[in-house]
């Protein structure tokens, strides 16, 4: 988005920010002292605009510091709601919101968090019918799913709109997270990964275990890569980073390939229209949900 | 480090491992120069000349993994001579694809990725 | 604590843990399934107690995320009220909790998202005094706190009961993560920096600017760290994490010493007793707290 | 790399890089022997052989880094021939305590880190 300066502010500099109130020097100072954030990273951060697709256990940490540092309107697109096997890890939740929309749900609680940020709580099911006049409206898309099917309908939505997508996914005792379609010559989910892999594959269709603080750690990890963006303190390159809670190191950065000029979504080579099959975008997975009861009597 | 032979650290993530005895990361040693066809050399056919050798490459290297070290469901690790949709490999921290994907030419203590991709939230 | 070992469990082996609530199968089932983890994981988190110094940036996150696991009980310790300087980053409290203590806001926040664990509140500031008494009770000991002298008492007091401290830190755009006194031959605190820096050195007088994420990150890893702890999946060697969200890579594993030998806290050279210095725990830095407002107008 | 200068990659971290012109990563070359009492030879005095020799180590190299690269409070980074407490020195990401501290012999492309132990929270 912006590229922030790092300079000295002036009382003339406030004036051209008069959206930011003054309690607001009070409420964020602790970042807007930051060095490359300042008062124009503040005021960044209130002008934008940001969508958490997804507000389970990537979403709820997301959101929650999205909402915290005052991204000044944010999307909640989820047309789940709130089961008790949730609150293991989507923290945003609780016990007397069990059986409500989880978008509002979350939007609850950031808003309890945050009175001065605008929520748009959507509890439709994202489409690829619909996906453009759902994510149009912000400057940044999260994606914060928890299935195949619909990181490819945001990665190629975000490409059609030219609008960064932040990923992350979590699975276990592992994470993933990058930022697609961002940067000069950045690449998307398809560049990486051209075809959805084949439904049989390891742990697709059924739900596995996953440990809370691990979606916690990407989705926090998320909301901070949205936050260098909106401020500028992003450096665009193209990174995946790799997160494994029980093996060391923890963490992996990888340099990842930059945008594929024989990308169906977003080369250049124009074959793209029309070649993404709707297909892709069908859940594959629509089997019955396990019985977890059953499942910690039986595994280990 | 014996010149003949290259020795490579492998780890599996995203699942993938499941695939491998369960164990994420391992120690492989390969020959330096291998079948140009990929083909893995079993011990009693050592002494059979192949028509054509390279240097080990990655493509190779799946194969190897393939033969000697995959315990489950082959289908779900490569298709035709590369990896399945939704494996990224990464050639010590980068992807592949920007250092040649399977014709890389694999060098004594390489560390070698193979990722699935998550889908989980 | 305790090695669990994974095996099939059978209804022998539920009948030994009476106390998981049939409910609690649901509830935990995502992370019941995980390899490694599974009913004896579970019942060790609930039988298990974690006391947590510090309910701020670190503090809440690891809060939330040992409440929603399923940690049977936990303690807090702050005599800090919530200010609305903190809600940029210290995400269990919200406006209405501004001018309560932490210690409670958290506790109501945590309750709310699990009201089977119990939760005690300790709004009392904690000295050299009554550290002993305070952290008895708890398996781990989380220093989720802001100043280098209490992080001095803890690990001395961790030492002196033989716990395991699960210490977080964060600072501008950068954060570490380590457990000392731990495993076989862990160090402690001191083991690692002998002597609390200079008062002059760096940042440690002034409160510098801290991005939220960053402590989100921290805090809710300390939750990760403490859970492998209590469920058998950390494998003890130390180990420091540190993190930068502004560079690439953003995580090095630093693989750290054994216990010294010569530490004057957890040594054995028989020099420990008495040699620590009360004024190791003294606040150094009891200056004014700066003026947030003018700061955001002055540095950028 | 020529056998007589090691270049080696150091970063700082920690608030340690606001000594150093606020710049966290820096490759450092330096010679591969150096006076046994570690202290830096100044252009001019290149003629004078000095005493004694000796491999350049970790020691040498804070010295160094003082001498040529540190900005900002000198103070805040050495205490004797050591740095000053709360400030932890890693070699390939190990403590250096595990190395020999500061008498672990350089080696080229070593990478060293120099961080401040954080307090905040
Ligand atoms: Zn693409
Ligand atoms: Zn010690």
């Amino acid at each position: 988005m912006q590229d922030v300066e790092n300079t000295a502010l002036s009382e003339s500099d406030l004036s051209r920010s008069p959206s930011l109130h003054r309690d607001d020097y009070l409420r964020y100072g602790r970042q807007m002292i930051l060095e490359g954030f300042g008062l124009p990273g503040q005021a960044g951060l209130q002008r934008s605009s940001v969508v958490v697709v997804g507000a389970g256990g990537l979403g709820c940490p997301a959101l929650q510091y999205l909402a915290a540092s005052g991204v000044g309107r944010i999307g909640i697109i989820d047309h789940d709601m709130v089961e008790l096997s949730n609150l293991q890890r989507q923290i945003l939740h609780n016990e007397s919101t069990v059986g409500v929309y989880k978008a509002i749900s979350a939007a609850q609680a950031i808003q309890k968090l945050n009175s001065k940020i605008q929520v748009d709580i959507i509890t439709e099911a994202l489409h690829s019918s619909n996906a453009i006049a759902l994510l149009y409206p912000y400057n940044v898309i999260l994606d914060c799913t928890d299935n195949a099917p619909t990181r490819y309908l945001l990665s190629d939505t975000a490409v059609s709109l030219g609008k960064p997508l932040v990923s992350g996914a979590a699975q276990k005792f592992e994470g993933q997270l990058s930022v697609y379609n961002f940067g000069d010559n950045g690449p998307c989910y398809r560049c990486i990964f051209p075809r959805p892999p084949a439904m049989e594959t390891v742990g697709t269709c059924e739900e596995t275990g996953v440990l809370g603080a691990v979606t916690g750690v990407i989705g926090t990890m998320q909301a901070l890569e949205t936050i260098r963006i909106i401020t500028g303190l992003h450096d665009g390159k193209p990174t995946l980073l790799l997160y494994s809670a029980l093996t060391v190191p923890f963490f992996r950065s990888v340099k990842l390939r930059s945008k594929k000029p024989s990308c169906i979504a977003c080369g250049g080579d124009g074959v793209k229209n029309g070649t993404i099959e709707e297909t892709d975008y069908v859940a594959f997975c629509g089997g019955v949900r396990p019985n977890w009861e059953q499942k910690g009597l039986s595994s280990g | 480090m014996s010149s003949d032979t290259l020795t490579l650290k492998v780890e599996f993530g995203g699942g993938l491992e499941l695939l491998f005895s369960n164990k994420r990361i391992r120690d492989v040693t390969i020959p330096a120069f291998v079948p140009g066809d990929s083909s893995v050399p079993s011990p009693e056919s050592e002494s059979i000349q192949p028509t054509s050798l390279k240097q080990a490459d990655v493509t190779f290297l799946l194969h190897y993994l393939r033969e000697k070290h995959l315990t489950d469901r082959p289908e779900l690790f490569m298709e035709k001579d590369t990896v399945r949709p939704g494996i990224l490999v990464l050639i010590n921290d980068t992807d592949w694809e920007l250092e040649g994907e399977g014709d890389y030419v694999l060098k004594d203590k390489d560390e070698i990725v193979l990722i699935s991709t998550l889908h989980g939230g």
